[in-house]
């Protein structure tokens, strides 16, 4: 069965909410709730407690990023610094713990940010091309829940965005 | 040596330019640039000739007359540097800062190329045949002693040679001229000692008590002297030797005394003679010469604390033998005779001669002898100038027009002289004024003999030879130059030699057995010579006499303060640039003068309580006036002068001679009374009395000391110990 | 502040002429309406990114004439050697290395706003950490250009970045100076894709409010297809939050970093173990000061009083008065310590600098640094505009001489007295090349605030909705209890 | 392979010169100035213009502090001098102290250098690399003795430094260095390569006399003592020796001796741990006068 | 999920092969054995295989005639500069060889010779200014200490010379070129060159081996100890 998405713009989050707690208790068939995306132009974290812990990662990413950054930033540093024309410096040993520590240090944050950075884009699945169902809105002041359920299912959802002072609904042209 | 053939510029642009093509690339292109240069090549190269690799040669130092010998080094027909030959007894492997130098004179961009023959400012490029025939014309216009001939301390063949022309002229005006010599000094030695230059065994000394003499800096063979100085300290059996300056002027020496004595400009005889008699050990005339110097007249008249007087004469009681040195700072005066005299006087009581002083051995060849410069010459030449007495004037390795003193107006007693030839390096201030210039070439492109003034442990002849191939086509060496004029009279006389180098080898080989060849063949012993640098000789040792006496001794009490010119002006010598001929050298100017650390600028030296009284700090442009005439130079603070004088350095303020000494200075020999040495009639240098005035202008002192001046600001870096509480005898 | 002087009375009279409504200023402290329309704040904000007042062009003409100065200087210099700035041997720094330091900390400024302020919730950040992180940005390219001008052999500068080439050379990983390229590069990066990263949501507002051209197609390419969807948003939070600890362990590192190009040196003046702490104090002081001075001029000229208000200006005020007594203090445990210490070079540049030659510099340090930010403390002040920004440039003066006077007495006093230096003054092209760096600076960030939004519309929108959402609680609150 | 080259030699990697390692085996050059001997001539300053091509900067550049002399002769008064109580006259004469790099054990100027051009030989000297220096004037700012000179100015390209002839003297060993390069004393480096070069050719280690530098050569007085530490018959060693100073240490046994030892070796800045190879002697005045 | 995964994957691989690359001693980017530097045009076209190249039993006069190298560059062995001979050594041979005397190439050297001006010869293995390398010591240490032949001495750096008329490099002679030879094992010998003591491997870090098999060349003095060669600046930047 063919699904199709639709996007609902609510005037505030109050009716979003609202709307999304009635949908997720009308149990409707052909429609799952994970399926449910909301779009809004600030982050409401409030949303946790409608749509349920959704997986953020970008953290480990971080740490991931920060040891490869870490790791590697010490041995490139100290082997490169154990090369053929290794000359001795100051009386100091050729590899000296206090720069290679802070170039280390460093190197650990330069990874750190760098992974992150790419594990956000993942996590968040960017870069995107903009789904069909945007509305310029959803960045200024309004609300959007975008849903992708069975055709069949429309209907239904239609009437309980409109239950909530739904502000417009736009829809997938069907294919 | 040098092949002919060779293209110089090209190969230069091969292997001499490398370092200067690094510079110009950058220093950062890591890649390979073939093709891009030509490789040094050679038409004919001798076995020793190796690309990257210096070869050395021995000569003789011409920077100035102490005949120290050189070992260049010559790397791909280019001379890089001269080190000192360890051959030589005089200098043994070492040279000074302005011997170092002599690269620079011979590289020198201001160097004269062509015999240049000038209409008032403008000159003409002649050619060397011209030239001579400019001469001979000149000449035959003139009676013999109507030519004359100024020249520096010449010795060794080119003496002779010039001897010879002069002869040849008929003229026997020859004007030795040198503006620092020692002459009096030297008189009076002759009157003390019997001999002119004693040898002086500083090395032997337990106590050095020197009179101005800076025989560390400036004074006759410094490099010599400044080995001695070495023993001296590290002393017989542990004992360091004690070095006494007594002086109004710091010089290089009095800075490296034990005891620096500031005393009043001129009473160096009177201490000498106040020391006789705190010393209560001489006898007989000398006695009662001294009779009269006790030690408050003496302390009253030159300054010194009389407690001063008794420790000198106590450390020369106790510690024998002593040397007493009289220096150009104790000559410097109208009564300079007298005082040398008293000096030396000194030195006869306290027994050293003979032991400290010591008899000179000369070379037995007296015609090669050195002709020793000295002042007298200068009066007497101005003087006959001044009478329009010479038709032709020859003028070579002196620069009378700068070191004459003002008040001589040389300058204008010299335009009346009819021709004048200059046989000059640069177009020094006495070549501007010549009407024919013969350019020459440097001590480093030409050959000859040289014999010291000062001779060390037996005699030696200095040999002087080229250590590269001419570097302008069209200069001559002044033996070639004399040669060939002296070709113009006596042909027949002189048609063997084609140049000066085959006069001298002939000369040479002459006296071949006489020069410790004997046995050898021509060629063998020649070549050795060369590569030597230096002919030792047994020589002829002459004995002192020791007939000092203080008959005659009569000196000044010092004159009463003059109001209008209340300052004594004391001409200070450095040791890199003393009369200036070298000051085109910029090694030379850019070196610190070791007290000041002034560099490229004269200055002039006031006692700091002096300075405070007229208000002027430092960098102060002062105007100092004497009855002469007045220059202008920045004031530099200087505690090392006595506060009745000043002193300004010698050797800057070049109107003319290069780009390296142009305009950079005030010329004092300018601002010199012209006040001569009663006896010896030399010139006074030290008799001039100035003023000094604020111009009101200031500039900063160009100089390597720094903000904290001379201070060490409670760090430990150059520490002092005295000797008792160090133990030099452990040392190795 | 109405009994001030008349250019306070200018300025009050702008003030009254601006959008907000002169009641509900007076009325209530607050750090914003919670009034506004989202829509109003999209607009307000678009709208400075294309008619800012005429001001504008004045400044980026001037910051461009500036800059031009600084071209030319370096030109010079690169042609005829360092010399043409008047340095030598014992003064072998001179000015581009403080004016390095001086751009360095005012670096600090954004992270501190942004990321500790962030970390902290302290939501009045909110309107003002965007052109501070732009400040950090741009302060930050503007210091590494003088690494750049600094060096004697601009050309080779390739020499001391590790990288793996040809010669099997690598730089001298011991170097402070390493550290410090380093560091920089990270901080750099970091501090731009901190940047980024925040601007990403309104980049999409950005591209969903222009229609076309040049600018629609840079924000779309950037906005990375953002649509402000929840899965968007919740890693954008972790993201941002994880940058934020990121981003201010490595801002003590730069700064103190940059203090060990002087600490981790010999010299008498640098060898100090406080200079860490003292340098990251000075880097946040002369950051607050900044945006003291970014923060009138940016309400001025792109007409932002709604959103940069005098509460949140009292804000930073307050802050940066603390932040300067902290430093008051860390300068005087300098000079403590090294008095107390027995080490007498140490203490001849302390004179030096307290009676020597640069004493009027030094005094002129205290006086702005310590003495200046005094009048902070007074509540008046604290809000009047026209004396924020005379004392707020006072203090950058300060932070920029008190750079000067640890980089300068050290060279011209150290340990060595033979070469003692005090006659040698930066020559023209320093001053050029000081001076256009603030050409540089503010062509880059008033550039910035051209493209981009200057004012995080988002942020601002969460501030505006968290506010009205806490004043309705406290009214059901107020409610319940009556 | 670095890393493993790493790994496997990671103890002798983390050695701390001079006072862990001893690496000077064959060679340490070092060298010794008697200031007793040293009369401030110059000499040795001229030789070092002559031997390594340093530019002669000129009046205008010298007062903007640009002199370029890797040797200087500092001339210091006594403390005493000038000031209340003291003498008006420096009556003993001045204290000449020729400074040039001291070649330092643990320098600090080898560590704070960005691009590694300046190293720590295995004979004991302080290289600077003219062609690895960016010119970020680091290891000048950090030396204590202020002895490294940044050339401001492209010199070899600069009117009358080396003019026509001139630049024929310039020492082809010797890289002419061009603007925005760090230089300093070398201890002759050339000559010590061609002396060493010679040695290994003929089978054998440099002997005291082979290589002198340009500075000890010309002494007229001979106060300059170069040679190579580790070779005992040398006279540089004998002179440490007899002074009882040692190259690792921060502060001399001899000079916690009550009352003085009676010797007169020091080096300067020695408590700041840099271990100078330069042993100076103490300059001694007479006490009897 | 997947996209993270390889990305990872990707990233991981990327940052070992940096590393690896990073860390060990890079190869320097070297021309081939095939691949001849520039081509340097000579005033004369020096033909080296006829030189040097290898006799051609068949017809003598289309072979080379094996001259060693220092036969005529015979300041290599002396100093650090290889040289050219002067040209009195070219004509000291030619002269008396009338087969050729008539070619171009000789006459032109002739022209040279009788005008007294030396061969402008460009060169070829043209190092910067700032690089000294040194023939005297690799000469001394490959050819009279380890008796290698000469021509495979002085090729490692020259290449094939025997087989090239005018002489064109053919290895990189960068300094990452030069120092992979030194990076090699140089045996510790008293007469090997390397002087004895500890300094030779000290700041190679590389412990000296006894090496029992020894290498391919064994110098007679060999105690077959093995160490880096000479690795400090100033062995060739002075």
């Amino acid at each position: 069965m063919s699904q199709r998405h639709l996007l609902a713009l609510f005037n505030n989050f109050e009716d979003a909410e609202a709307a999304i707690y009635e949908l997720r208790a009308a149990d409707i068939k052909g429609f799952k709730f994970d399926d449910l995306t909301l779009k809004s132009p600030i982050e409401h974290h409030e949303v946790e407690s409608v749509l349920g812990q959704r997986s953020a990662n970008v953290q480990w990413f971080s740490l991931g990023g920060s040891l490869v950054g870490g790791l590697l930033g010490f041995f490139l540093i100290s082997g490169s610094q154990a090369n053929f024309y290794a000359q001795m410096k100051g009386g100091k040993p050729i590899v000296p713990f206090p720069p290679n520590f802070v170039l280390t240090f460093e190197m650990c944050v330069l990874g750190g940010v760098f992974i992150t950075i790419l594990g956000f884009l993942i996590c968040a699945g960017l870069p995107a091309k903009r789904s069909p169902l945007y509305n310029a809105k959803v960045s200024e002041d309004q609300i959007g829940v975008l849903v992708k359920a069975d055709e069949s299912a429309m209907p239904k959802i239609k009437g309980v965005f409109l239950n909530h002072d739904v502000l417009e609904i736009q829809e997938e042209v069907s294919k | 040596m040098i092949d002919s053939g060779l293209d110089r510029r090209d190969f230069l642009k091969v292997l001499g330019w490398g370092g200067a093509a690094v510079a110009l690339s950058g220093c950062g292109n890591t890649s390979v640039e073939d093709g891009k240069e030509t490789v040094v090549s050679y038409v004919e190269a001798a076995d020793y000739v190796i690309p990257g690799i210096g070869v050395y040669y021995n000569s003789t130092c011409a920077q100035c007359d102490a005949g120290c010998s050189i070992n260049g080094r010559v790397r791909e027909g280019r001379v890089l540097k001269l080190e000192g030959n360890p051959a030589s007894a005089i200098n043994r492997g070492r040279t000074c800062g302005l011997g170092q130098a002599g690269v620079q004179h011979h590289y020198n961009p201001d160097r004269v190329r062509e015999p240049l023959l000038r209409h008032g400012d403008k000159n003409e490029v002649i050619t060397w045949d011209k030239a001579y025939a400019l001469i001979a014309e000149k000449l035959s216009g003139a009676k013999g002693d109507e030519v004359a001939f100024l020249s520096g301390g010449v010795s060794g063949h080119l003496k002779v040679l010039l001897g010879n022309y002069l002869d040849s002229i008929g003229s026997k005006n020859h004007f030795v001229y040198e503006a620092l010599a020692p002459a009096v000094v030297r008189a009076a030695n002759k009157k003390a000692y019997g001999v002119e230059m004693p040898r002086y065994n500083i090395n032997k000394a337990k106590v050095v008590l020197s009179f101005g003499a800076d025989f560390l800096g400036a004074w006759v063979s410094p490099v010599h002297f400044s080995q001695q100085y070495a023993q001296f300290r590290k002393g017989v059996d542990g004992q360091r030797g004690v070095l006494i300056q007594v002086e109004s002027k710091m010089t290089l020496t009095g800075a490296n005394a034990d005891r620096w004595i500031p005393v009043r400009p001129g009473t160096e005889g009177i201490l000498a003679l106040g020391i006789i008699n705190a010393l209560g050990t001489a006898s007989g005339d000398i006695a009662a010469a001294v009779k009269g110097y006790d030690r408050a007249r003496v302390s009253k008249e030159t300054g010194v604390p009389p407690g001063q007087i008794d420790k000198i004469a106590a450390l020369l009681k106790l510690r024998s033998p002593s040397l007493v040195l009289a220096g150009s700072a104790a000559e410097g005066y109208a009564h300079g005779s007298q005082n040398a005299a008293a000096i030396n006087l000194l030195n006869q009581v306290l027994g050293n001669v003979g032991k400290t002083v010591e008899a000179s051995t000369s070379v037995p060849f007296p015609q090669m002898a050195p002709a020793k410069g000295n002042t007298v010459a200068l009066k007497s030449l101005n003087d006959g100038l001044a009478a329009g007495k010479y038709k032709v004037l020859f003028c070579y390795a002196a620069n009378p027009v700068f070191t004459a003193p003002g008040a001589m107006k040389f300058k204008d007693h010299l335009a009346k002289a009819g021709f004048k030839v200059a046989f000059a390096h640069y177009l020094d201030e006495t070549a501007l004024q010549a009407d024919l210039v013969l350019p020459l070439d440097s001590a480093l492109e030409d050959w000859g003999t040289q014999v010291p003034e000062y001779m060390t442990e037996g005699a030696q002849i200095n040999i002087q030879q080229p250590l590269m191939e001419k570097l302008h086509a069209n200069t001559r060496g002044m033996g070639d130059i004399l040669l060939a004029l002296v070709k113009q009279r006596r042909a027949e006389e002189y048609k063997s030699f084609d140049d000066y180098y085959a006069y001298l080898r002939g000369a040479m080989l002459l006296n071949k057995n006489a020069l410790g060849g004997s046995g050898a063949d021509d060629d063998t012993f020649w070549n050795e010579t060369l590569t030597k640098g230096i002919v030792k000789l047994a020589g002829s040792a002459g004995t002192l006499s020791g007939k000092a006496s203080a008959a005659g001794l009569t000196l000044p009490v010092p004159s009463a303060a003059d109001v209008q010119y209340p300052l004594q002006l004391i001409p200070g010598v450095t040791a890199s640039l003393r009369d200036g001929r070298h000051a085109n050298q910029p090694w030379l100017q850019e070196s610190p003068d070791p007290l000041t650390t002034i560099v490229w600028d004269s200055w002039v030296e006031i006692h700091p309580k002096k300075a405070a009284e007229l208000h002027i700090t430092e960098g102060d442009i002062v105007e100092v006036t004497s009855r002469s005439g007045s220059i202008r130079a920045q004031a530099y603070l200087f505690p090392g002068i006595h506060p009745d004088a000043i002193s300004v350095p010698l050797g800057r303020g070049h109107e003319a001679l290069g780009r390296y000494a142009k305009g950079y200075g005030a010329n004092p020999f300018q601002i010199l009374d012209a006040v001569f040495d009663q006896e010896t009639g030399e010139l006074a240098m030290h008799e001039t009395r100035v003023k000094v005035s604020k111009t009101g202008q200031r500039v900063v002192v160009v100089k390597d000391e720094g903000a904290a001046g001379g201070k060490q600001m409670g760090r430990k870096i150059a520490v002092l110990v005295t000797t008792d509480e160090v133990d030099l005898s452990k040392e190795a | 502040m109405e009994k001030d002087t008349n250019e306070s009375a200018a300025w009050t009279k702008r003030e009254n002429e601006s959008p907000i409504p002169k009641h509900e200023r007076r009325a209530s402290e607050k750090d914003i309406r919670e009034s506004i329309a989202w829509a109003k704040i999209n607009q307000d904000v678009l709208k400075s990114m294309e008619t800012p007042r005429k001001l504008y062009w004045v400044i980026l003409f001037f910051a461009f004439a500036a800059f031009s100065v600084g071209v030319g200087c370096e030109v010079y210099q690169y042609q005829n050697g360092m010399g043409v700035s008047n340095k030598n041997n014992p003064h072998a720094w001179g000015l581009y290395i403080s004016t390095f330091i001086f751009w360095i900390g005012m670096s600090h400024s954004g992270t501190l706003l942004s990321a500790i302020l962030h970390l902290m919730h302290a939501d009045w950040r909110k309107p003002i950490f965007r052109f501070a992180e732009a400040l950090t940005t741009f302060s930050l390219m503007t210091a590494g250009l003088f690494v750049m001008v600094h060096l004697g052999r601009l050309w080779q500068f390739y020499y001391s970045v590790p990288y793996p080439d040809e010669r099997g050379l690598w730089p001298n990983f011991q170097s402070p100076l390493l550290w410090d390229a380093m560091a920089i590069f990270t901080y750099l990066s970091s501090s731009i894709l901190f940047l980024y990263i925040g601007m990403i949501p309104d980049l999409a507002i950005c591209r969903d409010h222009l229609h076309e051209g040049w600018r629609k197609n840079l924000y779309t390419w950037l906005s990375l297809g953002w649509e402000g969807t929840d899965r968007q948003w919740r890693n954008f939070r972790v993201t941002y939050l994880t940058i934020a600890c990121f981003l201010i362990p490595l801002a003590v590192s730069v700064h103190s970093i940059v203090a060990a190009d002087f600490a981790m040196s010999q010299q008498p003046g640098w060898h100090v173990t406080s200079f860490p702490a003292y340098f990251v104090a000075g880097a946040l002081y002369s950051g607050c000061s900044a945006i003291i001075t970014l923060f009138i001029i940016l309400r001025y000229v792109f007409k932002f009083e709604e959103y940069m208000t005098l509460p949140i200006l009292k804000k930073t005020v307050r802050l940066t008065f603390a932040i300067a007594m902290i430093w008051t203090y860390l300068n005087a445990v300098e000079f403590a310590s090294v008095w107390y210490s027995h080490d007498q070079a140490s203490k001849d540049v302390l004179i030096q600098k307290v009676i020597g030659p640069f004493a009027p510099f030094w005094w002129g340090m205290i006086f702005c640094g310590s003495v200046v930010p005094l009048t902070l403390a007074f509540k008046r002040f604290q809000t009047n505009i026209p004396v924020l920004f005379v004392v707020s440039l006072l203090l950058n003066l300060g932070m920029w001489l008190e750079r000067w006077m640890i980089v300068a007495p050290t060279f011209s006093h150290g340990y060595y007295p033979w070469t003692w230096d005090h006659d040698q003054w930066p020559g023209f092209v320093q001053w050029g090349m000081v001076f256009a760096s603030f050409g540089w600076f503010t062509m880059l960030f008033m550039g910035f605030c051209k493209v981009f939004p200057s004012v995080s519309m988002y942020e601002v929108k969460e501030m505006v909705y968290h506010r009205k959402l806490h004043l309705k609680k406290s009214e059901t609150a107020e409610q319940g209890a009556h | 392979m670095s890393v493993s080259n790493l790994l496997e030699n990671w103890a002798q990697f983390r050695h701390f010169h001079p006072i862990d390692d001893k690496p000077h085996d064959p060679y340490k050059w070092a060298m010794s100035i008697d200031l007793d001997a040293c009369t401030g001539c110059n000499a040795c300053s001229v030789a070092c213009y002559a031997e390594n091509n340093l530019p002669v900067v000129g009046k205008e550049k010298y007062q903007h502090g640009h002199g370029m002399h890797w040797m200087r002769i500092e001339r210091y008064w006594d403390e005493g001098l000038g000031v209340a109580g003291g003498s008006d006259f420096p009556d003993h004469g001045a204290q000449f102290l020729p400074m040039m790099c001291q070649q330092c054990e643990a320098a600090p100027c080898e560590t704070v250098c960005p691009a590694a051009a300046t190293n720590h030989t295995a004979d004991g000297l302080n290289s600077q690399i003219y062609n690895r220096c960016v010119g970020s004037r680091y290891c000048s700012a950090n030396c204590p003795f202020k002895v490294r000179y940044f050339n401001w100015y492209d010199y070899p390209t600069t009117d009358n430094v080396w003019p026509a002839e001139m630049n024929q003297q310039l020492n082809p060993d010797v890289t002419v260095r061009s603007k925005g390069v760090m230089e300093k004393c070398t201890f002759c480096v050339q000559r010590l390569h061609a002396a060493k070069g010679t040695a290994k050719n003929e089978g054998r280690l440099v002997h005291d006399g082979d290589v002198q530098t340009a500075c000890q050569q010309v002494c007229p007085t001979g106060a300059i003592t170069f040679g190579n530490l580790v070779d005992h018959e040398s006279k540089v060693h004998k002179q440490w020796q007899s002074q009882q100073v040692e190259l690792d240490k921060d502060a001399q046994v001899k000079d916690q001796k009550e009352g003085g030892s009676g010797l007169r070796g020091y080096r300067i800045f020695e408590e700041l741990r840099p271990y100078p190879s330069v042993m100076y002697l103490e300059r001694v005045r007479e006490s009897a006068i | 999920m997947h996209r993270l995964l390889r990305l990872s994957i990707l990233l991981m691989g990327l940052s070992v092969a940096v590393s690896g690359y990073a860390a060990d001693a890079p190869q320097p980017t070297l021309t081939t054995e095939d691949d001849l530097g520039p081509q340097v045009v000579q005033p004369i076209e020096f033909p080296h295989d006829r030189h040097a190249g290898l006799r051609n039993p068949g017809d003598p006069l289309k072979g080379g005639m094996e001259i060693d190298c220092m036969y005529c560059h015979t300041y290599a062995r002396r100093s650090a500069v290889a040289g050219i001979p002067p040209l009195q050594k070219c004509i000291g041979c030619h002269q008396s060889i009338e087969t050729v005397r008539n070619k171009p190439r000789i006459q032109e050297l002739f022209k040279y010779w009788d005008a007294k001006k030396p061969v402008p010869w460009k060169k070829v293995h043209d190092l910067p200014d700032f690089v000294r390398f040194n023939h005297e010591r690799h000469i001394k240490r490959f050819v009279e200490q380890q008796n290698r032949p000469t021509q495979e001495a002085c090729g490692y750096c020259h290449g094939d010379v025997k087989q090239m008329t005018v002489a064109r490099r053919s290895k990189a002679l960068s300094m990452g070129w030069c120092a992979n030879c030194h990076q090699k094992d140089h045996p510790v010998t008293a007469a090997g060159g390397t002087p004895v003591g500890n300094q030779a491997y000290w700041y190679g870090f590389q412990k000296p081996v006894a090496d029992a098999a020894g290498g391919e060349y064994k110098a007679p003095d060999t105690n077959n100890i093995k160490a880096q060669g000479p690795n400090d600046c100033w062995q060739c930047h002075k």
